[in-house]
């Protein structure tokens, strides 16, 4: 009884089981739908699993949200809600860009420097909403929805400027390769490795993707950031405004240069995040948008799978990217709406949110034994 | 005076679905109950309506199935945040993948696999009738403007004027000292998320009833993200929603008036002016709003 | 023919149960209550007595047992059936929306309306203006909650009860926020009620009130009933040892002060509250090495932002505030920290804790930075466990080995205790204790009250901030009475008199 | 694998640009060209729906393993990608629409449009058929793709202006969106109520927005892409049609057939019916259509050479000497 009711309050039980109900519930919609669930399903994993570079496709596609997830989670610790990791991403993405294209450099400078152009900017328009926060008391989600828009339309303005714009597209010029983190990005176009990746079905199936080394930086990101958050004293500080911000003022914390602090390394997370997928995702460009790609809302959702754990959000993040990727060849093969991945994400989002039950069910369990036991002492007391 | 009324106009064309669901946040809100998931809810009632209206040919009809749906889903907010005590911006975050989603899912069932409903036929009346001209053209606002005025005067007898209202500002700021004066908490939560949906809902046909006649995967895009920070912006009041709504409306109309002409700003920074202007006037006004004291945590009896 | 004889009882719960998780912490408790009486209920903190009448108010669901009402058996489904029966319920939390104004809190729940739907608040603030009337209980029905004392509150709380009609009237530790008259008028409130013939069921700490104003005190230790005693049978000491299971010390055994130089100086200090209204109008004192300086007073005369502008949480308008000479006012609330002064806020949970830290984390909220704790940046767990054992140990915090538990599974005693162990670690050269004991049982208070004399007679200076006035004459070597914003009277301890004291803090003079 | 096609079968995949299949435009138009070819030839049809840009790689390269022989990009956004993809995938053929390279790979096709032609007929329709002498136009964004449509409008309706000797005042403004309904309806409102009678928009699903300012200030607009007049019938004065279904079905026709398409770009206009005006105009005067039409042969026949750039559209005023 007591392992399983410990067992039942372990955080982890809550999402697998909020997962397996997000699958179900897409089963059920599927069949519904008149389509065969299992069939259904199985393409997805099929499409998930089915070959090496599937998955490499899901990391590829996983590193930008899991770190947007991070930011996302980062924030909320300390009670803030970044709706405007979107606008982040874009700005880091757009800073990201202009860097690569302007600057060339050996490899070795020339991503970090990309790198921390992105998280610079991502920062700085980070520290933008929590300093609105913190001087004028303007919410963060409103700052975010807005400064979002205000991101999307400037990052236009500027795709769209001759300088950076690349003619008969709709972006600008790619990044110098030498920004790329791909892997060998000269030598994959030759002759000689078209031939290798011939003889090495399995390395030229990754080889052929996107495959970088962005889920490196990206991870190492996370770690850094949950390290922040649980081994150093600013994280503690962090923390304990997030938690408590009236005791942590009364415990002579500076709350306002916390929260400056925190969306600004919030956004350094974004910013990363759109940096890394221009280094990272063809066609290392920026290109003008009609509406936001979502990477940064995405990131809420991952965010919340994760329960709010930064190392979490890698897992989310995977779980989502492996989702949306899984969910196309749903698509593609079975016939079946795109709609539905969508709909199954979305269950499973909320049955996170439920998750909170699973230990009140153990609660419940514990309270009803122990009635149980208080009353039959009682009663043999009495006989 | 052509410019003005046009300024006019459009400025309520563009609020009109924002307030009628910021008014939906407010009351969720006063309640105690955050909802972020306004933007799946609209989306829900913007097809529904699109659909009904032209399915039964009668927008009114259309009108009153985008607040039922929109109610329905918001009985998932409900039953998340209220019953199972969830953890509310998580519950409203996953109502805006699914909202969205199932909209366009209905859409293709109803309408042969495409993602786009049929033109609705039958409009909904404009209030200088169909034949109006000049000044009157531009202010010939139609009747969901009405029902968003309407709306938000309602509300406002409700909160401040009846014994509804006083319940509904007391579980939403004390949850635990209305329960003791007898006062069934979770039911008035419930109510309050109902209604936003409902709103939301119908701010959704707004757009597909009145500014377009028919639903499309972009027809909500935003506007449910914006009503939310025009509850925040208005200070949880049902007016301070609407003016915040009709500002960030005359922002947009103010867009339109500008662009095109001899200006010479590059339409995609002239585009920006409606958000930039919205926080500059934050800068000026906000710090005084106060959310509901209890806005957004699950009320549990008995806990310290 | 039995019952005819025996009047019939207003209360009567048989074999109450109630487990909260898996903890049980009412065990079979029984309550009878006479009609037309007043009735204590004693016991340690924890002892079960809020739960108790909150299982009559309908608020808990117990998990076995029976409750009459008037001789009929009622379930009580939540506080509308309570409510309907006749009961009303003074909460130890006080259950007011704070944005509403007082006639709007009384007639929540049962509003007057015109058609059936419109707030008629005219009626409504005539009907409460009769019952205020009627009773004593002077209240102004369009003030707003936030705007008025503690004192206030109390009294829209008795007249939400009054207002639906209560005939049985449960006061949960009615006393701990009022001041000696304010006492003195709620007893006599009180007895106006019972001579209108309703039922008072009262919670309280303080034996002396219980003497003062009950006719029975039913007492219970851990969830256990333990007797129904007559109170006029029995005394003060009977009934701490009753409540405790064993023998008490009432008083603090206290050595003369041996002050020396002065340590802490506040000079004309003028600050505003929130609303921007000044609330300190120049207020002085001093305050020596080796003393306990105990200010005493009414809530709501400055005391709150004495300590805001001590811990530089607010601006003052002027003065100063020097501790070992160096002036602190309008810096940070890290400087005040930083120059020796260690404070105990009154809201422990708000202001002295992160609920959902641990205890040993919650030990290191101001010197999380500092070696060894965190060395260049890095936490030192390791130090920060060592340090937490050693403290919950020497304190005596309870359980022991719950440095890894989260301090909000902690009970309120020892959540204090963490609180003060770690302002005290900071060695500080002052040490400002406001409401130190608040909600506290008489074991717990003798702790805190020695571990403050302690400080004094390690040549520090102690603030003490009470208010109740039992607090400060028993602790404090000197007095001063604040009342609208200054100190009106300052007197060694062994001058004053409570009766001169309670005079100063409502504003009168000590030759009237 | 689930995924593999049906034995003997020719599997023609289509990856869309953001914005999915039913977007209005020439995701569903080209869909709607594989269904045709579908139902002609019996061969297999699919599409995958890109979400973002980050999809169209991976999308393309899920194509090719489900053995498909032809897969089309549906928009210049998914260049690189088709590019990328088709260097690993040398026995796949690949088509994309509104493309065309410096030096077209050899199992690569580029598809254009000169939708400055059909624009062109456009504005001359518009600018023979305003009472006002001042028509609208309303585009979302600048693109290289967008200006093929402003400047073949602009130029058609100067035309129109020549042969009529009268100035005609083009309005111009941009929504910066494609979905923004609202802001394409405030922005056409405001050109009806400033004296406009007759707009032409190409801001895909936004453009609804402009339609029904049409239907409500009962003004005439001009469509986009597909025949929009089942939109408002009284309202709709005709639509410059951009026939991506037809490209897509003849090219991929010729491709299944075993044609040699690579490695070059199918240019198509009015002469091929890749772009057009509809045949059905109700609410256009019969005179008008009977002179678009002559108009429509002298741009076949090379006498009229529509601008599709702000550069060329400079030098065709001057070279027709309007200012
Ligand atoms: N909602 C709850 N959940 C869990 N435990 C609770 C809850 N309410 C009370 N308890 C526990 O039940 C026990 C009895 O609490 P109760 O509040 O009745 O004590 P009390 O006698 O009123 O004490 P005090 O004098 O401190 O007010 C305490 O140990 C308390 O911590
Ligand atoms: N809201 C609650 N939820 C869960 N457990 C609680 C809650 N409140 C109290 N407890 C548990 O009840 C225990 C006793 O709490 P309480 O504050 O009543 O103690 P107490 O007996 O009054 O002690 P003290 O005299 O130190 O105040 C705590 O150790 C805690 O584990
Ligand atoms: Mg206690
Ligand atoms: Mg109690």
């Amino acid at each position: 009884m007591n392992k399983f009711t410990s067992l039942l309050r372990k955080p982890i039980t809550g999402t697998i089981i909020a997962i397996l109900m997000g699958f179900l519930c897409a089963a059920v919609i599927l069949a519904c739908a008149g389509y065969n669930p299992i069939h259904a399903l199985s393409a997805m994993l099929q499409g998930i699993f089915g070959r090496p570079k599937y998955m490499a496709n899901i990391i590829v596609k996983a590193t930008p949200i899991i770190l947007t997830g991070c930011s996302v989670a980062f924030a909320y610790k300390m009670g803030l809600f970044n709706i405007g990791a979107e606008g982040q991403y874009i700005f880091g993405a757009l800073a990201a860009c202009l860097t690569g294209i302007t600057v060339n450099l050996s490899p070795w400078l020339e991503i970090p420097l990309i790198l921390l152009a992105g998280m610079a900017a991502g920062a700085l328009y980070g520290a933008l909403a929590g300093w609105l926060k913190a001087k004028f008391n303007i919410h963060e989600v409103i700052s975010g929805i807005m400064l979002n828009w205000i991101a999307m339309y400037f990052s236009n303005f500027i795709t769209g400027m001759e300088a950076f714009h690349k003619p008969n597209t709709s972006g600008t010029f790619p990044i110098n390769v030498s920004g790329f983190t791909t892997f060998f990005p000269n030598w994959k176009a030759t002759e000689e490795a078209a031939q290798f990746m011939k003889d090495n079905p399995f390395l030229g199936d990754i080889l052929r993707t996107d495959f970088n080394a962005g889920i490196i930086i990206a991870i190492a990101l996370v770690l850094l950031s949950s390290y922040i958050l649980y081994k150093t004293s600013k994280g503690y500080q962090l923390r304990a405004v997030g938690s408590n911000r009236y005791a942590a003022e009364f415990a002579g914390i500076d709350v306002k240069k916390n929260i400056i602090e925190t969306m600004m390394f919030a956004g350094l997370l974004a910013g990363a995040s759109g940096a890394l997928a221009i280094m990272g995702n063809n066609p290392h460009a920026v290109l003008e948008i009609a509406a936001f790609e979502g990477n940064g809302l995405n990131g809420l959702s991952v965010a919340f799978i994760a329960n709010g754990s930064p190392i979490g959000c890698i897992f989310s993040g995977l779980l989502f990217g492996g989702l949306l990727y899984g969910g196309q060849s749903l698509q593609y093969v079975v016939g079946a709406p795109t709609e539905i991945v969508n709909i199954m994400v979305g269950t499973i989002v909320f049955f996170v949110a439920l998750k909170d039950i699973i230990p009140v069910i153990a609660d419940k369990m514990e309270h009803r034994a122990a009635t149980k036991k208080l009353v039959d002492q009682k009663e043999g007391a009495s006989s | 005076m052509n410019t003005f009324t046009l300024l006019i106009g459009v400025a309520l064309m563009y609020a009109t679905p924002m307030v009628l669901a910021a008014l939906g946040g407010v009351i969720s809100e006063r309640a105690g109950v955050t909802n972020i998931g306004i933007e799946g809810m609209m989306t829900i009632g913007a097809f529904t309506g699109a659909a009904v209206g032209y399915f039964t040919n009668n927008p009114w009809l259309g009108v009153l199935a985008a607040g039922l749906a929109g109610g329905l889903t918001a009985i998932l907010h409900a039953l998340a945040s209220i019953t199972f005590k969830a953890d509310q911006t998580v519950s409203g975050v996953a109502i805006n993948l699914i909202g969205p989603a199932l909209a366009l899912f209905f859409c293709r069932l109803c309408f042969d696999g495409s993602a786009v409903t049929e033109p609705v036929n039958a409009k909904l009346p404009k209030l200088f009738g169909d034949n109006a001209t000049g000044i009157l053209a531009n202010l010939n606002v139609d009747f969901m403007v009405i029902i968003a005025i309407l709306a938000t005067v309602i509300m406002w007898i409700v909160l401040y004027k009846t014994k509804w209202g006083l319940r509904i500002r007391a579980v939403g700021e004390n949850p635990a000292a209305a329960d003791t004066l007898g006062i069934n908490v979770e039911f008035v939560r419930y109510v309050c998320v109902i209604i936003s949906g409902i709103l939301a809902g119908m701010g959704g046909a707004a757009v597909t009833l009145s500014i377009v006649s028919q639903f499309s995967q972009t027809s909500i895009a935003g506007q449910g993200y914006m009503a939310l920070a025009a509850v925040i912006f208005g200070s949880w009041l049902p007016h301070g929603a609407f003016l915040a709504c009709i500002l960030f409306g005359l922002a947009q109309a103010l867009v339109v008036v500008l662009g095109g002409g001899a200006v010479s700003v590059p339409s995609e920074i002239l585009a920006m002016l409606p958000y930039v202007m919205t926080i500059i006037i934050l800068i000026f006004f906000a710090g005084k709003s106060r959310a509901p004291k209890a806005n957004g945590q699950p009320y549990i009896k008995g806990k310290r | 023919m039995e019952h005819n004889t025996k009047p019939v009882n207003a209360v009567e719960m048989n074999g109450i149960v109630k487990v909260f998780g898996n903890r049980p912490v009412l065990d079979q408790v029984n309550l009878e209550v006479e009609k037309g009486s007043v009735h204590a209920i004693l016991g340690e903190n924890g002892a079960g007595k809020s739960t108790l009448m909150n299982i009559l108010y309908g608020l808990y669901q117990p998990d076995g047992g029976t409750i009459k009402i008037n001789g009929q058996q009622v379930e009580m489904k939540n506080p509308s059936t309570a409510i309907a029966t006749g009961i009303g319920m003074v909460h130890q939390h006080f259950m007011l929306v704070d944005v509403f104004t007082v006639a709007e809190n009384i007639i929540l729940g049962q509003e007057t309306t015109k058609g059936g739907a419109f707030l008629d608040m005219d009626k409504a603030k005539q009907d409460v203006l009769a019952l205020i009337e009627k009773y004593g209980l002077d209240v102004d029905p369009d003030a707003k909650i936030e705007d008025i004392s503690v004192g206030m509150q109390q009294r829209v709380e008795i007249l939400k009860a009054l207002y639906r009609g209560a005939d049985i009237l449960i006061l949960d530790e009615p006393t701990a926020v009022l001041t000696p008259q304010e006492i003195d008028e709620l007893i006599n409130i009180i007895h106006n009620l019972v001579n209108d013939g309703k039922t008072i069921l009262i919670i309280t700490h303080k034996l002396d009130e219980i003497k003062k104003s009950a006719d029975k005190c039913t007492i219970i230790r851990r969830g256990q009933y333990i007797d129904t005693v007559s109170v006029k049978d029995v005394s003060q000491s009977d009934l701490a040892d009753m409540m405790v299971g064993h023998q008490v010390n009432l008083k603090v055994a206290k050595t003369l002060m041996n002050p020396k130089h002065v340590i802490f100086e506040v000079d004309d200090l003028h600050a505003r509250d929130v609303r921007g209204v000044e609330v300190l109008k120049g207020l002085s004192f001093k305050i020596r090495s080796g003393e306990i300086y105990g200010i005493a007073g009414i809530d709501g005369n400055g005391q709150k932002e004495l300590l805001e502008a001590i811990t530089n949480m607010i601006h003052v308008q002027g003065g100063t505030i020097k501790i070992n000479g160096k002036e602190i006012q309008n810096t940070t609330t890290w400087n005040t920290i930083t120059s020796g002064i260690a404070s105990i806020h009154e809201d422990r949970e708000k202001r002295g804790l992160i609920p959902d830290f641990s205890v040993e984390d919650n030990f290191v909220l101001e010197t999380y930075m500092k070696n060894p704790f965190s060395i260049k940046g890095l936490m030192k767990q390791k130090a920060i466990s060592d340090f937490a054992k050693k403290q919950v140990q020497e304190y005596d915090i309870r359980p022991n080995g719950c440095e890894k538990d989260l301090i909000r599974g902690l009970s309120g005693g020892n959540q204090q205790k963490v609180i003060i162990a770690r302002e005290i670690a900071n060695n500080p050269d002052l040490l400002i204790a406001m409401q130190p004991t608040r909600g506290l049982d008489v074991g717990a208070i003798e702790n805190i009250h020695k571990t403050l004399l302690d400080q004094r007679d390690k040549g520090k200076a102690v603030l003490l901030i009470s208010l109740e006035l039992d607090e400060v004459m028993n602790v404090a070597d000197t007095i001063g009475v604040i009342y609208d914003g200054k100190i009106v009277k300052e007197m060694p301890q062994d001058q004053a008199t409570e009766h001169e004291i309670g005079l100063l803090m409502a504003g009168g003079s000590a030759n009237e | 694998a689930a995924s593999q096609k049906k034995e003997g079968t020719y599997l023609v995949t289509m990856v869309t640009d953001t914005g999915g299949i039913n977007d209005q435009s020439f995701n569903q138009s080209s869909w709607e060209g594989l269904e045709s070819f579908n139902q002609k030839t019996g061969a297999d049809v699919r599409y995958i729906e890109s979400k973002q840009a980050s999809d169209f790689t991976t999308n393309m390269d899920r194509a090719c393993d489900a053995y498909s022989d032809l897969v089309w990009g549906i928009g210049f956004s998914l260049a690189d990608s088709l590019i990328n993809i088709a260097s690993y995938n040398p026995d796949i053929h690949f088509a994309i629409v509104d493309q065309s390279f410096e030096d077209t790979p050899m199992n690569v096709t580029g598809v254009t449009f000169r939708a400055e032609e059909s624009s062109f007929l456009a504005g001359y329709v518009a600018g023979m058929s305003t009472k006002t002498d001042r028509v609208g136009y309303i585009g979302a964004m600048k693109t290289f793709v967008n200006d093929q449509f402003e400047y073949g409008f602009l130029a058609g309706v100067q035309f129109a202006a020549q042969e009529r000797g009268v100035p005609i005042q083009v309005d111009e403004q941009f929504t910066e969106s494609y979905s923004d309904v609202a802001k394409a309806k405030a922005i056409a409102n405001k050109m009806y109520s400033s004296g406009c009678d007759i707009i032409y928009h190409s801001v895909g699903g936004a453009g609804y927005g402009a339609i029904e300012s049409a239907k409500e200030n009962k003004k005439y607009i001009i469509g986009v892409d597909s025949d929009q007049s089942y939109l408002a019938p009284d309202n709709v004065l005709t639509s410059a049609l951009k026939n991506v279904n037809v490209a897509v079905e003849e090219l991929s026709t010729k491709a299944m057939n075993g044609e040699d398409i690579g490695g070059k770009t199918f240019d198509f206009g009015l002469s091929d019916n890749g772009v057009g005006l509809p045949k059905e105009n109700k609410n256009m005067d019969p005179e008008v259509y009977q002179k678009t039409m002559e108009v429509q042969e002298r741009i076949i026949n090379g006498e009229i050479d529509p601008p599709s750039t702000e550069e060329t559209y400079k030098a065709w005023l001057s070279e027709n000497g309007i200012q």
